[in-house]
């Protein structure tokens, strides 16, 4: 596969590592729950569940052997195609991370 | 109609003319007790044992396609109990011991062959490892062996001992595992199941679940609506796609494993051999051809095909363990969709829905599991409870952090 | 008293750098280049300063040769400083100053082991080596790709010179890769 | 030799005669002769035989679909079983034998297979051979497997190398026939990036097995000149004996180029084949059609081949396959064996055409309706019998039959991303489909398109579109002439009979096969492939599947389209394994990794081991030393009693800069870091987010800003990456910058009660006690030279790091040696290391272990739940703090005299070994000189209430079993008072 590199333009899969679905950017803060339970709850759906859909998938993949940068990238499970291709940096901070 | 030499050598002097259908082509009825949902191996060893041991009855089980199209019809075709953890041993030594009766016990030639598998250690923390593990195997009752250099070299003369950048320096062996003629599975459990009143509905497409109250009462098909009182779902490579249908996430992504098979050869390799220091595991087929896979391709898909740097990196490992192979032809390969769960182990659980039974997330293990995962899964919607070997099959396990994680990778399942 | 001086090798391990030429190309072992990262801090500007002493900051993808420093892009942010070994063997102390607490730097010289392979051809050789198109990407250009399983970079100082900085622990496997190809290339 | 079937024509240069063996016999051919049309030359057409009734073979093609004419190709190591003779190239010295038979290819006993045939029909081996149950391992399925396989491997290692590469065009063309060329032309003038692959060895397609021309010369004259024209163009590069074998996705091709098997052996240093990655912008399908035959009795014998090879080895090759031949047709391009082999001089004794009406060919004994029915000849054709249209037979006596049913495009690499083959009724055959690869087009034959004209036309326009497609222009070139004959076929599968008509020739699979697997319900093909086994065999079916579908698809009276084909998968030709594993091999495996003592420990004659990339010493031995006990046993009593030196290089480096480092640290360390002092060091314990543990380390604070983390060396690259993406994916706006001096530095661990004595000589500040105390670090100078120091310890005695720039790493080895001289000090490997560790109880790779948690390790109160680093809030569910959990634990002998081995299991005494009494195991072992005894770390069940506890470290591997004391985990000086001193 080819992930088109918003920086450094198409680019071999094989020098990247694959994570999995993008949701794990939004992790939540374990100390924003009213109890334990409720923290472990959210943990757990936020790390162990996952939509895994047959179709668009955004999902992270690291430049290992490139220039570090995380990527979500937009793919489509089924053909493999993909559609769109983004700095993770960029995508934590439309989603509201900072620091 | 009973299989049998006598029978075999009749027929060839009369012409063939007296062999009927494996199984039958069966029309859906209005409603049954039981559906099964996918007629792959697990699916149709689930109809034949819930018939067969559990003595029930008013069973279906409905494919999206052919029989056995699935994983049981693409694989390395390797049976073997050797692992580590108190979750899994006990239910892969029931698998395999149901193995080395099921030709018998279904009268169909599987050619279950208990040739040995060795996994091979280069480094002092693998031989460790692997002791630890071989003990554990023992301590369930399963059968393992630590063999030195010699006895490996004893075994494989050809395997790269004097050149190899990461040395063999012994292995882990269950003379027990070995291989079977996969779609032979597939094919017995379905004439089983048949002949005890199963019906066996392909080219039926599940396309959703219909529920009452918190409870399924039926599904909806390609071919229309089909009740049922229970429904177990064992339809690996499409687990999240059709448990969707009853709002439903799992912890498991979809990844493709691409796996191999060379020009026919005369016999070379005996048993199965897995590479430590590779990805890279290997066995011969009867037919001749050498069989082997390494790692999934690491990114989820649907696709049922891979990508060269995978097919590259297996190869890398083959030519790095037996060099004699450079000369062999790769003849075909092949992918299949693996349900890779959070923890690399399975799912043979209720659902919060009534009615509603899950049987998935079998990574690249699921071949092996055939008869213990059709059995127990028979055994859960019989009896409402978890067979004694499958009690840490739940989904609730990440919750409570109760993982089963042989390989020790964490919530990264195309690690496991 | 013994002489407890210290005496540096080579990537290689030797005393001086190894030259080979294969058919129409030239592998060297090169030493004479001192490395250090620079990375620019959240929310600071540094091109002002980097132009004042006269280091460049290539765009993506790219090298550029000033006159006492050179520099290729490593990152977002962030960049490889090259600078003479003989004048600058503590590049960061020559760095620091420059920044301050506006950027980061590191030293990188013996992180790596270089090779520059210069002569005609050169496509022909990497083509065996990388999936970087030397060819399209041309003079100029600068990326880490793998090369004989490990992130090399690879630096196009013009059509006939290309720099392949190694991890220096494997400084061998990666000159012998490069030797391994020519044979089988030319 | 006498090469009695040698005729006149064909593109041999017949000024080269090479000589060559086939079964120890030898023979003469010609440059550009394949093995197949040489010995067909000589008159050879007995070559191999079938898999499963041992049939006597001949070759069917004279293209690398050939079912039958399999051989084994070269001897020694370099013994390669299974090649097609009709695309291995002669040359001079080629050695062949053939397989699958004993004693010898004319009389091979295993033909009794052939009498017993009827029970050996599909699928007998599922209902039989069951009883007794013991049997089928050891005697059926022996038997089976010896009588299985084809040819053999030599069992020795390949000599040959191979290699790798990646290529990158505008256009990729697959395929040099008339299609291919006239796209490669228009894209090549157009100045695109072009690259056209073609398995053979000779450009140009059918364009060389046909007579008729293309413009004012002869086919094979004009894919010359093009070829030549082609050559000249700097932006194109032809190459042939290369197979494009699979689409991957995005444009990417894999192709093999076969370098060197055209040669006696590679000339030195060069590859035997290339495998090589191709990324193009768009690609062009012109890999041709492949003909099928008709099924009719006794269709396999050596001499019946199809016609369009017959055509090709007297047209190309120069060969009349056999001195009286026939051709069976139901299409008019069977006609033109008849006419073109006539037009030799060959005795066309008559055209078997099923089809009625239509004109007939003059001079020829064109017999229309009629069918061939049978065959006769033991190890060749002699005779085939006719059935004339008014019912009458004949035999006629013939020892060559071309059989013509019809072509099938090569779609094979369109339908690669399993898009479904459409049918096309005007040539009775499936065409590429709609859904192919993305950027993949088919042009030609391989598209349908059989005319030459056709072909042209198609692949330059084809050209033009996938050059538009990237913004580039290009012009149709002004086309030749060419024939432009349309298809006329009427389709006809098999002839209906009682005996065996072949459908997969190599498999044996015969009509009647599919017939039964009709029977018995296996109907869909992929039922009937795996239960007859149709097309799989080496040539996967090329010339069966259609024709075994075609009959499947009467017997259930669906249409062939509603059938449908199996799976189209890569490779298009099998590749031999060397070409896929490329240079990786031997000790180029993996690279390797070298510590900067590495120079040094070689010349002390250190034993190294592999860890991860990374070589170590292991051990040094000194003379008189015998086993590596006695070295270990030194170094650690050494360096415990004076000092100790130890390369740590390998421990990962990762340099953390920025003003928000100290925040960062505390999200990714379970404890705490930004409340550390500058200058000094911390232990740090690093989890994943499901708690457990994934790291562990020390991590300095250089400077306000500046710290530095050392991972464990496995997971050096697996911590960074995590790092990264907490500080991209999670703190995005985190003033964090990392970068990876594991290289950089040469790193020592300078361990004893001698330590500081032996550095003070080469660090030119005080490291005192006072100065540089437990836990500091800082930059110092080593005579001179930029360092670091950290005062921390592994072993538990006083000691130190040190680190210098990677080039003073050999001479700083060689100073602290020096230096230590007069201490007695030692250099100690990884062995002493793991000693000295498990000695004071640290954690390492056995211990950390991927399930283990900060509980296990009996660090649970490092976990701080005041903060939300990285794994916590998991690190706290139920089943993880669980009460009588494993905890790690001290393990000696009771007997000191006995061993330990790791991997053992903690049973109580008197407990039978089941898993339902397993405590735990034994995660590391060493003999510690220490203790006087073997010593072992543990995780053991409720471990903390067990010590001083007395339990059997059971191993029923070796069936051996030791009592065992429970103690601390800290075996030497558990106040760490030394390290402190």
């Amino acid at each position: 596969m080819i992930i088109n590199h918003p920086l450094l333009g198409p680019r071999d899969a094989q020098e990247f590592t694959y994570l999995g679905d993008a949701a794990l950017i939004d992790r939540p803060d374990g100390l924003s729950y009213p109890t334990p339970d409720a923290a472990m709850d959210a943990m757990h759906d936020y790390l162990y569940q996952r939509s895994n859909p047959a179709g668009e998938h955004r999902e992270l993949w690291y430049h290992e052997q490139g220039d570090r940068s995380w990527l979500v990238v937009t793919r489509n499970t089924v053909t493999h195609e993909i559609t769109r291709v983004e700095l993770a940096r960029d995508v934590a901070r439309m989603r509201g991370r900072s620091k | 109609m009973r299989y049998s030499g006598f029978r075999v050598i009749r027929e060839a002097l009369t012409g063939h003319k007296g062999w009927g259908p494996a199984w039958r082509d069966a029309t859906p009825q209005a409603s049954y007790d039981y559906i099964i949902v996918g007629g792959g191996g697990h699916g149709l060893a689930t109809a034949y044992y819930l018939a067969k041991e559990f003595k029930q009855a008013r069973i279906a089980v409905v494919e999206k396609g052919w029989i056995g199209g699935g994983n049981v019809g693409r694989n390395t075709t390797i049976i073997r109990s050797n692992y580590l953890l108190d979750g899994n041993e006990p239910f892969y030594e029931f698998s395999l011991k149901l193995w080395e009766g099921l030709e018998q016990d279904f009268n169909y030639n599987a050619m279950v062959s208990q040739r040995g598998i060795i996994n091979l250690f280069h480094t002092d923390a693998q031989r460790d490892a692997y002791t630890r593990r071989g003990n554990a195997m023992i301590l369930h009752g399963a059968d393992a062996e630590l063999l030195n250099r010699d006895q490996v070299r004893a075994m494989y003369p050809f395997l790269n001992f004097d050149n190899a950048r990461f040395p063999i320096k012994g292995a882990l062996m269950q003379r027990r595992g070995g291989t079977v003629r996969h779609d032979a599975v597939a094919w017995g459990y379905a004439r089983g199941a048949s002949d005890r009143g199963v019906d066996i509905i392909q080219n039926c497409e599940v396309t959703g679940f219909r529920r009452e109250g918190g409870r399924v009462t039926g599904i909806e098909t390609s071919r229309g609506f089909i009740g049922a009182k229970k429904i177990g779902v064992a339809v690996a490579g499409s687990s999240s796609k059709v448990m969707a249908a009853a709002d439903m996430r799992l912890p498991m992504e979809s990844h493709v494993l691409q796996a191999f098979v060379s020009e026919g050869l005369k016999p070379v390799i005996d048993g199965v051999m897995t590479y430590g220091a590779g990805h890279f595991y290997v066995s011969q087929s009867d037919k001749g051809g050498l069989v082997f896979g390494g790692d999934i391709d690491g990114y989820n898909s649907y696709a049922q095909r891979g990508n060269m740097p995978v097919v590259e990196d297996v190869a890398e490992g083959g030519m790095s363990l037996m060099p004699m192979i450079g000369r062999a032809r790769l003849l075909r390969s092949w992918g299949g969709i693996m349900d890779m769960s959070m923890d690399g182990s399975p799912i043979i659980d209720k659902t919060d829905i009534d009615g509603l039974y899950f049987n998935g997330g079998w990574c690249y293990g699921g071949f092996k599991a055939t008869p213990a995962s059709g059995w127990c899964f028979a055994h859960l919607l019989a009896t409402g409870n978890p067979h004694p070997t499958a009690t840490a099959y739940r989904f609730d396990r990440f919750r409570k952090g109760l993982m089963i994680d042989e390989k020790g990778q964490g919530a990264q399942p195309n690690l496991h | 008293m013994a002489d407890l001086s210290l005496k540096p090798i080579t990537p290689l391990g030797n005393d001086a750098p190894v030259r080979v030429t294969i058919g129409p190309v030239t592998i060297a072992e090169v030493v004479d280049s001192a490395f250090a990262s620079l990375t620019r801090r959240m929310g600071q500007d540094i091109a002002a300063v980097a132009k004042g002493a006269g280091i460049p900051l290539p765009a993506a993808g790219k090298v550029e040769q000033g006159a006492t420093y050179g520099a290729f892009w490593l990152g977002p942010d962030s960049w490889m400083v090259e600078a003479p070994f003989a004048s600058h063997e503590d590049i960061v102390a020559h760095l620091k100053p420059v920044f301050g607490e506006t950027a980061s730097v590191t030293e990188q010289t013996d992180a790596w082991a270089r090779f520059d392979v210069t002569g005609e051809r050169l496509p022909a050789l990497f083509e065996r080596l990388c999936n970087y198109d030397i060819a399209r990407h041309g003079a100029g250009s600068a990326s880490r790709t793998m090369l004989e399983h490990l992130g090399c970079y690879v630096v196009i100082r013009s059509a006939t010179h290309i720099s392949v900085l190694g991890p220096r622990s494997s400084a061998q496997s990666l000159f012998h890769a490069l030797e391994t190809a020519a044979h089988s290339a030319f | 030799m006498s090469q009695k079937n040698r005729i006149e024509g064909g593109q041999i240069d017949r000024s080269r005669s090479l000589s060559f063996r086939f079964d120890g016999k030898s023979y003469q051919g010609f440059a550009g002769d394949t093995l197949a049309s040489a010995l067909l030359a000589n008159g050879v057409r007995l070559m191999g035989r079938s898999f499963k009734y041992h049939r006597p073979r001949g070759p069917l093609s004279a293209g690398s679909e050939e079912p039958n004419a399999i051989v084994q190709l070269r001897s020694g190591a370099r013994q390669e079983p299974n090649t097609r003779a009709t695309v291995a190239e002669l040359f001079d010295g080629l050695e062949a034998t053939s397989q699958n038979r004993f004693p010898s290819l004319s009389f091979d006993v295993m033909g009794v297979n052939d009498l017993l045939s009827p029970f050996f029909a599909a699928g007998f081996y599922y209902k039989t051979f069951m009883w007794p149950a013991k049997f089928w391992e050891s005697v059926y399925e022996p038997i089976i497997r010896r009588a299985a396989g084809l040819g053999a491997l030599s069992k020795q290692d390949d000599p040959d190398q191979y290699d790798k590469g990646f290529l990158h065009c505008d256009l990729l063309v697959i395929g040099a026939g008339p299609a291919g060329l006239a796209a490669a032309l228009t894209a090549g003038r157009a100045g695109a990036r072009v690259i056209v692959t073609d398995e053979d060895f000779r450009l140009g397609g059918r364009l060389n097995a046909e007579t008729h021309a293309v413009g004012d010369q002869s086919g094979a004259d004009w894919a010359a000149a093009v070829v030549a024209e082609l050559s000249a163009l700097p932006n194109v590069r032809l190459m042939p004996r290369t197979t494009t074998i699979g689409a991957m996705d995005h444009g990417i091709y894999a192709a093999v180029e076969r370098v060197s098997d055209h040669l006696p052996v590679p000339a030195p240093g060069k590859p035997r084949q290339i495998l090589w990655r191709i990324y193009s912008g768009r690609a062009i399908l012109a890999g041709g059609a492949t003909e099928r035959p008709i099924a009719f009795e006794n269709n396999d014998r050596p001499g019946i081949m199809l016609a369009g090879a017959l055509r090709a080895y007297a047209n190309r090759w120069g060969v009349a396959v056999g001195e009286r031949v026939a051709v069976f047709t139901n299409n008019d391009d069977g006609l033109r064996t008849a006419t073109d082999l006539a037009a030799k001089g060959v005795d066309v004794a008559a055209v078997i055409d099923t089809r009625t009406g239509g004109p007939l060919l003059p001079g020829i004994r064109h017999l229309q309706g009629a069918e061939v029915i049978g065959s006769s000849g033991r190890l060749g054709l002699s005779a085939i019998t006719i059935r004339h249209a008014n019912g009458k037979t004949e035999t006629l006596p013939v020892t060559a039959l071309g059989v013509s049913g019809g072509w099938n495009p090569n779609l094979n690499i369109a339908s690669h991303h399993r898009g479904r083959p459409v049918w096309e009724e005007s040539i009775a055959a499936f065409v590429p489909p709609k859904d192919g690869p993305a950027g993949l087009s088919a042009a030609g034959a391989a598209a349908g398109l059989f005319s030459t004209h056709a072909a042209l036309r198609s692949g330059a326009e084809a050209a033009v579109a996938a050059l538009e497609d990237l913004g580039l222009k290009a012009a149709l070139p002004d086309l030749p002439r060419a024939e432009d004959a349309p298809v006329a076929i009427t389709p006809k599968w098999y002839v209906a009979g009682k005996g065996r008509a072949w459908v997969d020739q190599q498999n044996d699979v015969t009509v009647k096969d599919v017939k039964l697997a009709h029977q018995e319900n296996f109907v869909s093909v992929e039922h009937l492939k795996r239960y007859t086994t149709l097309g799989m065999a080496t040539d996967q079916g090329k010339t069966g599947n259609i024709l075994g579908l075609a009959v499947m698809a009467e017997l259930t009276g669906r249409s062939i389209p509603e059938t449908g084909t199996t799976i189209y998968r890569p490779p298009y030709t099998p590749v031999a394994m060397g070409a896929l594993g490329g240079r990786s091999r031997g000790h180029e495996f993996k690279p390797t990794r070298l510590t900067p003592s590495h120079k040094w420990a070689t010349e002390q004659g250190a034993v190294f081991v592999e860890v991860g990339m990374w070589l170590r010493a292991q051990w040094f031995p000194k003379t008189g030393e015998t086993t590596w006990r006695q070295s270990v046993d030194r170094e650690v009593l050494a360096t415990r009693a004076s000092v100790g030196i130890c390369d740590v290089t390998t421990l990962g480096k990762i340099d953390i800069q920025g003003t928000d480092a100290g925040a960062f640290l505390d999200k990714v360390y379970a404890n705490t870091f930004s409340t550390l002092p500058v200058g000094k060091v911390r232990y740090g314990l690093m989890l994943r987010e499901d708690g457990i543990v994934m790291d562990d380390g020390t991590t300095a604070r250089m400077g306000e800003n500046e710290w530095v983390m050392t991972t464990t060396t496995a997971n050096a690259v697996p911590v960074f990456r995590h790092l990264e993406f907490v500080r991209q994916c999670l703190c995005p706006d985190m003033d964090v910058q990392l970068i990876s001096t594991t290289e950089a530095w040469a790193q020592y661990s300078v361990a004893g009660p001698n330590a500081r004595k032996l550095l003070q000589k080469l660090v030119d500040q005080d490291i005192s006690d006072a100065a540089f105390p437990y836990m500091a670090c800082g930059a110092i100078t080593v005579k001179g030279i930029r360092g670091r120091l950290f005062r921390i310890s592994f072993s538990g005695e006083l000691a130190y790091e040190i680190a210098v720039p990677t080039r003073y790493g050999d001479a700083m080895i060689r100073a602290l040696m020096e230096a230590g001289a007069e201490f007695d000090s030692v250099a100690y490997g990884t062995e002493s290391l793991g000693v000295m560790r498990v000695e004071k109880g640290h954690v390492a790779g056995n211990e950390l272990n991927g399930t283990s948690t900060a509980l296990n390790m009996g660090l649970g109160k490092m976990v701080s739940k005041k903060k939300d680093a990285i794994g916590m809030v998991l690190s706290q569910r139920e089943g993880l703090v669980a009460e009588g959990g494993y905890r790690i634990v001290g393990v000696k002998p009771v007997d000191p005299a006995k061993p330990l081995t790791a991997g053992s299991h903690f049973l109580e005494t008197g407990a039978a070994a089941v898993a339902a009494n397993d405590l735990g195991w034994l995660t590391s072992v060493v003999y510690s000189p220490h203790v006087g005894s073997s010593i072992a770390l543990g995780y053991l069940k409720n471990g903390e209430a067990r010590k001083g506890q007395r339990l059997r470290a059971v191993n029923l591997l070796a069936k051996t079993e030791v009592e065992v004391e429970i103690v601390s985990a800290h075996f030497v000086d558990p106040e760490g008072v030394r390290l402190r001193g």
